[in-house]
């Protein structure tokens, strides 16, 4: 497999947030974000991000969302303010994970030596959790483009999670 | 490998989940006697036939339920915790 | 004698492309397109292998991956010798060096020969019968000597090959004419279809008979065009799974498949005759003949003799002669005479035949077929077309019964589970046209089904109206060599006694006398072994199932079920900086930890008794990361601790912590930690490192069970922790933090929020390792900040796990999972003081009131040794036994030299009556000496 | 070999439910040693089909508690005088038994059940890594770099039998005895009169007895249904696979703690393989992608150059786990009705000895010495044995 085929790279800068709890979703109804209505499912973070954008906010089941945010970050600094306060039912996550993007037109079949999910069979916006080699796994196939996938896991799986994805990919 | 359905996240292989077993309620600890505490804690009562079980999507740590048919191998329903109550009650 | 052929229309093999190869070492050469065994047929080698038991010659039988008396050990250039290859199916390489496996000095002159001299004195089940008593060891090692087949080759490198997961709508599992049509159809309805066949090109059986090639052909290439198709030739279906998960097996790859439906277009095996000499070089299916005839143009012999009692074989002398072979006679095992008993009118063909015996020539392989009460027909080959058997393993995996139907003579599937189908010979349907229909009618079926379609189970139907099998093909002679089984060198005679002595079930038969048990798996055997055996009960097949077949259809490379073999692991936020300490590095729970740091020229133990005073004189740094951290938000929050923990949290101030103790349900001790209250509706708490995952799922299924108000995050990957611990510990991270740390301020099992080295940080007073200490738990990424900082701070020392274990076991601290077991219940473990009985409810809480009834069977103390026995020099070893009176009264769970107090200080879990401290106690060292030592109250270290 | 009686006896003084080698072990030994012969042993499918055909072969007595290391030893002692005791040759094969350890604490229970076992004569010790290397040089003391082998418990007496020849030998020790076995025979119910059994109803017909022992392993739930019990058992599939036959390399019997693998090759040269428990109760047969998967890589880990041979075979058999590992032997609050199950992974070892304990405990109605602490009542009473240990492995 040639460089071009499938590349591997680690993410532009981003501010990242959690935020878990059964007012969760309430509570980023107030600060004007796009908040996904089906749970494994993610959008913009604002309505004005457009499609292209890294600004995102998934909905991990129905009470936890993940929320990536780039340049000045000013809403998850709002949402790290809110919670450190203590909103009753909506609960701040630390999110340190790692996080890496997979792409080019090969990528798919990386993926398919690490991950036992049927990619192609996913609807639109699906934010996937499965195990890759061994490790949980938050997934967004397709985000900017069909053959992009971005993918996070526990900073301490990180390196571990690198080191085997290059390796198939220089293969 | 075996497929199940978790409500949560879709089909997906057995390798994702873990299983805790019936479900089963407790008698009143501060009522029953030894013998019953003690058949609660050891008897599965491990006869082939459906089950009604816990199951967790360890990717999202989601506990659900399934029904199992554990002679045939086979997953009859899978549902939400939540709708338990009303399921049992059925 | 074989021999190639010119050109024939078709070949599979490049003549352009000549191959040279070693065999038994002696030089040969074939073409690409050549199986190692082609090529030595080519060349008129008859005699390939030896047989299993009986090391009789063997040639070429099916050549369709079921030759297992022609496996070899082959070296090629690149790799070492691998064992037991299949020479039938595996491509010939420039460079091979190939060898008979299963020989003694070499394939010619085998000296394991004598072994058959013997054969007649070594009845079925022979072994169970002789060797035994006093003398069976020197017995064993001479019957494990010439037993097995290839060697290893113990330098062989590891190969790590991937693994792949694929999906499809409609698996077509053989691209003969059934099912490149199933494929076809299942597309045409919108699937997407994968076709697979372990041969090197589709066509199946029409592309060795010829039989209806055009139209196959012309299957082949609407198959090549149609974007919904992938084709996959040379690839096995291995094993069929639940939910229609399937191993494909390509020679350089696993592909692990879903499916939506499974057509199993698999087709038949076509059976030998069974009679006195069968498994000579030169005896071989017909089908067989003409595998090497269309695929390798190789011709089976100069003469050729043909069996039959079917349409099949006087097809098969037709196609000899077309490619100018003659063939010596065609001899049909049925009576009757004319139609389909009728060759072209020069053919010589005889009815109602009995063949006797096959004549080996001076070459080992067959020079003529004698028949009963006829002439002997001279010809250096006999091709057997007598039946088939239905290529079923695949479809018995996946759960479908395969019931004998009396018309065809042959096993056809009953009922097929949902998603399954089955199609064309597999089915008992043997003219092409019908195997064709059949093919598009099961390939619309599946793909309906993999549409969300009915999901009934159904009964296949078999449409087969030609009966091609004869149904006893088995003609025994008083001398035997009458051959069932030749992966196993099983004769008519052994199945016949095997029944006799009781053994006359085909589970029973097959595991008395090892039929069907060798590497072909019974494929030419398991079908005629239970004919065999009903005959003699006088009952027929339809009495009767078949053994079971399991995975793998072939067999599969180890290689390639590992894969890669990954082996997750993970790496605190400062692995680097441990690295760069030179740690030495042990595995906990997949975590990398620090056992100790390596110091150049120091021992291990001087290491770990420097960093251990390094923490009782001054200060020392743990990373203890690998904690599970977990926070549990909400209005319930304290209330479910209380529930989950023996202790008391509701009722816990906040900015203090508490020692957590987390039971069973059957009240033994699991986990430990430390709760910290951090808010009225919000805590934080640690596991141990391998309690972490399963504490934290546990947590959750409690509270999807009790529905109580309250929200959990597991933190425990995305937080660093490290232990800052000894005296010196207070004014030396004051420095970094405007948190105040004054005794006053930041009492003992205080916990703080605040910044530490600029870095966000709780802070937690804890008293595990020394009585001044703290511990620091911070965000991942901001993790070596704070530890460049305090290793920065002049006196702080890092330590290993090891100089913990030390620590806290001088100051008493017994480790869940080391100083306690299965059994182990609170009170036993001295942990009574963290158990709130008179609390509602807690998990555990029943099982221990029967416990404390009943009173405690062990109990876990300090003891330390003689002062004299240490001079003395006795060593005690964690798990050394507690002596009392003979018997065993315990054992030591934790010991150590201190280098603190100069003692050899441990725990044991002792019996209830030697408890109390002051007690004398024996332990028996692992040299059997028994060493005295007495038990104390701890901690052993009440400062430092 | 046996006979093969037509039709069921009507009466019988002991009916024996699972024609596998514990139940039929146990009639032998009721015939020989306590002189009953009336005896029907019923078999639902075919002689020893059941976990009997498809364990893995291991015999061993290097368990952790002195009830389990007693009860074990003694079965040993038993075994080496079967091929002569039957004139059968079940080629019982010494070959020493490695339970290889990759951490501290893999290192601690293996000390620990060394120390257990040498207080009662049984040959176990802890060896270094070194050692091991010297009995099976061909193996990657580094496992891949992955769990790097620090030592190992070996224990000499570990063995290897023909599985098969078991059953068989004991069928036609007993059968010589009197003692009918009836294949193809399903029990259907059984006669419960005032809390005794009084007979059993099955696919063939019924039997009046007063005593009924069960030796149904995986199917042990299914028979104690019929009674109305209750049993802490449950039922876990346990799977192996075999590979393709191989000259002899490999002698001793490995067992690898944390991998969860074990290999020995048999006398045809298979390299017979197996692992844990599958993680869920199942009924049921069948075998599992994963699992050989699994296996194949922590085998390759072991012993890389094995890369390029071919598993020939899978299977799967049904175990009955207790929650302490130790089995559940002796009486019953059913007056007449004995149990011999709760036999996990760990039960073909225990043939002989259970046969004889299980035979003496029918006889006399009084648990055999050996296996009072393996009473179904003991869960009640909250007094589990031990052998699970700090973190134990089967097999």
């Amino acid at each position: 497999m040639s460089r071009g085929d499938a590349w591997l790279r680690s993410p532009e800068p981003q501010r990242r947030f959690g935020v878990k709890g059964p007012r969760a979703a309430e509570l980023l109804g107030q600060l004007e974000l796009a908040v996904p209505a089906r749970p494994n499912t993610w959008s913009p973070l604002r309505d004005s991000d457009r499609d292209d954008s890294w600004n995102v906010i998934g909905r991990l089941g129905s009470t936890e969302f993940f929320i990536e945010e780039g340049g000045d970050g000013s809403g998850i600094a709002a949402l790290e303010k809110l919670t450190s306060d203590g909103v009753a039912g909506a609960f701040p996550v630390l999110r340190e994970d790692f996080g890496v993007v997979l792409g080019g037109k090969r990528a798919a079949d990386v993926l398919a030596q690490v991950c036992n999910v049927n990619f192609a069979a996913l609807p639109q916006h699906a934010v996937v959790m499965t195990l890759m080699i061994g490790v949980s796994v938050l997934v967004i196939p397709q985000m900017t483009d069909a053959t992009v996938y971005r993918i996070w896991c526990d900073p301490s799986f990180g390196s571990y999670l690198q080191s085997e994805l290059e390796k198939m990919v220089n293969q | 490998m075996k497929i199940i359905l978790c409500p949560l996240n879709g089909p997906r292989p057995l390798l994702e989940f873990v299983n805790a077993g019936e479900v089963r309620n407790a008698p009143d600890p501060d009522t029953c006697s030894d013998a019953e505490w003690t058949a609660y804690l050891f008897n599965r009562g491990s006869v082939p036939g459906v089950k009604r079980e816990w199951w967790c999507h360890t990717p999202s740590g989601y506990w659900f339920i399934v029904e199992r048919d554990t002679a045939r191998d086979e997953i009859l329903a899978t549902y939400d915790a939540a709708e338990l109550a009303a399921r049992a009650g059925a | 004698m074989m021999y190639r052929l010119p050109a024939v229309a078709g070949e599979w093999i490049d003549r352009s492309r000549p191959l040279a190869f070693e065999f038994e070492g002696r030089a040969f050469q074939g073409f690409a397109g050549d199986t190692i065994s082609s090529a030595l047929a080519a060349a008129g080698e008859m005699t390939l292998g030896r047989s299993f038991k009986y090391h009789r010659p063997r040639g070429i039988f099916s050549f369709a991956n079921h030759d297992a008396n022609n496996l070899f050990q082959v070296a090629n250039v690149s790799s070492g010798p691998v064992p037991n290859v299949r020479g039938d199916v595996t491509a010939l390489a420039a460079g091979m060096r190939v060898n008979a496996v299963n020989t003694i000095g070499g394939l010619a002159r085998d000296r394991a020969r004598f072994i058959e001299w013997l054969a007649p004195f070594l009845p079925v089940g022979f072994y169970y019968k002789a060797f035994h008593g006093r003398n069976f060891p020197r017995w064993e090692r001479r019957i494990r000597a010439i037993s097995g087949l290839g060697r290893i080759a113990a330098d062989a490198a590891r190969e790590r090959t991937p693994k792949r997961y694929g999906f499809c709508d409609v698996l077509v599992i053989g691209a003969g004419s059934s099912g490149l049509a199933a494929a076809l159809s299942a597309a045409d309805a919108g699937a997407r279809v994968l076709l697979v066949d372990e041969n090197a090109r589709a066509g199946g059986c029409a592309s060795w008979t010829g039989a209806a090639s055009g139209e196959v052909d012309a299957l082949v290439s609407r198959v090549a065009g149609n974007p919904n198709i992938e084709l996959l030739s040379g690839t096995c279906a291995a094993g069929v799974y639940a939910d229609r998960w399937v191993a494909l097996v390509e020679p350089t790859r696993m592909t692990k498949v879903r499916a939506g439906a499974v057509v199993f277009a698999t087709g038949a095996i076509e059976q030998p005759a069974v009679f006195r000499n069968n498994d000579l070089p030169g005896v071989l299916l017909g089908s067989a003949a003409q595998r090497l005839l269309r695929r390798h143009a190789i011709a089976p012999g100069k003469r050729v003799a043909i069996l039959t009692a079917n349409r099949e074989g006087y097809e098969l002398a037709r196609d000899l002669r077309a490619h100018a072979i003659d063939v010596a006679a065609v001899l049909d095992l049925r009576a009757g005479s004319g139609g389909e008993h009728q060759g072209p009118g020069d053919l010589h063909c005889m009815t109602d035949v009995v063949p006797e015996a096959a004549i080996a020539g001076s070459n080992g392989a067959v020079r003529a077929l004698r028949l009963r009460g006829a002439e002997t027909i001279a010809c250096d080959a006999v091709l057997m077309s007598v039946g088939f058997a239905p290529a079923s393993g695949l479809l018995s995996q996946a759960g479908a019964v395969m019931q004998y139907d009396m018309a065809l003579q042959q096993h056809v599937p009953g009922k097929l589970p949902a998603g399954y189908f089955a199609a064309g010979r597999v089915n008992g349907i043997y003219d092409a046209a019908a195997r064709r229909q059949d093919g598009r009618d099961m390939g619309a079926e599946a793909a309906a089904f993999a549409r969300g379609g009915h999901v009934a189970s159904r009964v296949a139907r078999s449409q087969g109206t030609r009966q091609v099998s004869h149904p006893y093909p088995v003609f025994p002679h008083a001398s035997a060599r009458d051959f069932v089984d030749l992966d196993e060198d099983i004769q008519v005679k052994d199945l016949l006694a095997s029944a006799q002595e009781g053994f006359d079930s085909t589970e029973l038969m097959k595991r008395f006398s090892t039929l069907g048990m060798g590497p072909s798996q019974g494929k030419h055997s398991n079908l005629h072994g239970a004919r065999i055996l009903m005959r003699s009960r006088d009952a027929t097949l339809a009495d009767t199932a078949l053994t079971t077949q399991r995975p793998f259809y072939h067999p599969v490379p180890l290689k390639h079920l590992a894969g890669m073999g990954f082996h997750p692991h993970r790496h605190g936020a400062v692995h680097d900086r441990h690295l760069a300490l030179d740690a030495n590095f042990m595995t906990v729970g997949g975590w990398q930890r620090p056992e100790y740091y390596r110091v150049a020229g120091k021992s291990r133990t001087d290491c770990i008794n420097a960093e251990v005073s390094a923490v009782r004189e001054g200060a020392g740094l743990i990373d203890v990361s690998t904690l599970g951290k977990i926070e549990i938000f909400g209005r319930d929050a304290g209330a479910f601790l209380d529930r989950i923990y023996t202790g008391s949290f509701s009722d816990l101030r906040v900015g203090m912590t508490r020692y957590g103790l987390l039971l069973d349900e059957g009240g033994i001790v699991r986990d430990d930690g430390v709760i910290a209250r951090l808010a009225d509706e919000r805590y934080y708490f640690t596991t141990t490192t391998s309690g972490a995952a399963n504490v934290y799922r546990e947590l959750l299924l409690w509270n999807a069970r009790w529905r109580m108000d309250c929200t959990f995050v597991n933190t425990t990957g995305h937080r660093a922790a490290f232990n800052l611990a000894g005296p010196g510990t207070r004014t030396l991270l004051q420095a970094f933090t405007d948190i105040d740390l004054s005794e006053a301020a930041f009492p003992f099992l205080g916990v703080r929020e605040g910044r530490v080295a600029g870095v966000e940080a709780r802070v937690l007073r804890a008293g595990f390792v020394s009585s001044l200490g703290f511990e620091i738990h911070v965000p991942y990424k901001s993790a070596p900040v704070l530890w460049d900082a305090l290793m920065s701070a002049s006196g702080v020392r890092a330590f290993g796990v090891e100089a913990q274990r030390v620590l806290r076991l001088e100051k008493g601290h017994a480790i869940v999972a080391q100083d306690t077991d299965n059994l182990t219940n609170p009170f036993e473990a001295g942990m009574g003081w963290a158990v709130r009985m008179q609390k509602p409810f807690f998990v555990g809480q029943r099982s221990l009131r029967i416990h404390m009834r009943r009173g405690a069977r062990q109990k876990l103390v300090g003891f330390e040794l003689a002062p004299e026995q240490v001079a003395s020099g006795a060593a005690i070893r964690e798990s050394n036994l507690l002596i009392h009176q003979g018997g065993i009264a315990g054992r030591v769970t934790s010991v150590a030299q201190s280098p603190t107090l100069g003692r050899t200080i441990g725990l044991a879990m002792a019996a209830p009556h030697l408890a109390a401290p002051g007690t004398p106690i024996v332990i028996r060292a692992s040299d059997g000496c028994l060493v005295s030592a007495r038990v104390v109250r701890t901690p052993f270290l009440e400062a430092g | 070999m046996f006979r093969q009686p037509d039709r069921l006896k009507e009466t019988a003084d002991v009916v024996i439910i699972g024609g596998g080698g514990h139940g039929l072990a146990a009639a032998y030994y009721l015939a020989r040693d306590h002189g009953i012969r009336d005896i029907a042993v019923l078999e639902k499918g075919y002689l020893g089909g059941g976990n009997t055909a498809r364990n893995t072969t291991i015999i061993r007595s290097n368990y952790l508690t002195p009830e389990g290391v007693k009860f074990y030893d003694a079965s040993l002692a038993l075994w080496a005088g079967l091929s002569e005791e039957f004139d059968f040759n079940l080629f019982y094969s010494q070959r020493g038994h490695f339970t290889l350890a990759h951490s501290d604490a893999d290192l601690r229970t293996a000390r620990w059940r060394a120390e257990v076992n040498k207080h009662f004569g049984v040959r176990s010790e802890v060896v270094d890594a070194a050692f091991v290397k010297q009995r099976v040089p061909q193996i990657d003391l580094t496992c891949g770099g992955h769990t790097p082998i620090l030592g190992a418990l070996y224990h000499e007496p570990g063995a290897i039998a023909r599985h098969d020849a078991v059953a068989w030998g004991y069928a036609r020790g007993a059968d010589a005895l009197g003692v009918e076995i009836h294949q193809n025979t399903e029990v259907l119910g059984l006669e419960v009169r005032d809390g005794a059994v009084a007979g059993v109803r099955t696919s063939r017909g019924n039997i009046a007895t007063k005593r009924v022992l069960c030796a149904v392993a995986g199917s042990t739930p299914r028979i104690l249904k019929l009674i109305g019990l209750d049993s802490p058992l449950v039922i876990h599939p346990l799977q192996a696979m075999v590979s393709e036959p191989l000259k002899p390399w490999l002698d001793p019997i490995i067992v690898s703690s944390s991998l969860h693998a074990y290999v020995s090759q048999s006398a045809r040269g298979e390299l017979v393989m197996g692992a844990s428990l599958d993680p869920h109760e199942l009924h049921s047969t069948r075998s599992t992608l994963d699992f050989a998967e699994g296996l194949a890589a922590n085998m390759l880990d072991l012993f890389p150059f094995l890369s390029e041979v071919k598993v020939n075979r899978q299977w799967a058999g049904m175990a009955d786990m207790t929650p302490d590992f130790a089995p559940i032997m002796g009486l019953t609050p059913c007056e007449g009705f004995f149990l011999d199950a709760g036999w996990g992974t760990w039960g073909f070892k225990a043939t002989p000895i259970s046969g004889k304990t299980m035979a003496q405990t029918v006889a006399t109605g009084v648990p055999h010495p050996l296996i009072t602490s393996f009473s179904l009542e003991r869960f009640a009473r909250l007094e589990l044995t031990g052998e699970k240990g700090a973190a134990s492995v089967g097999h």
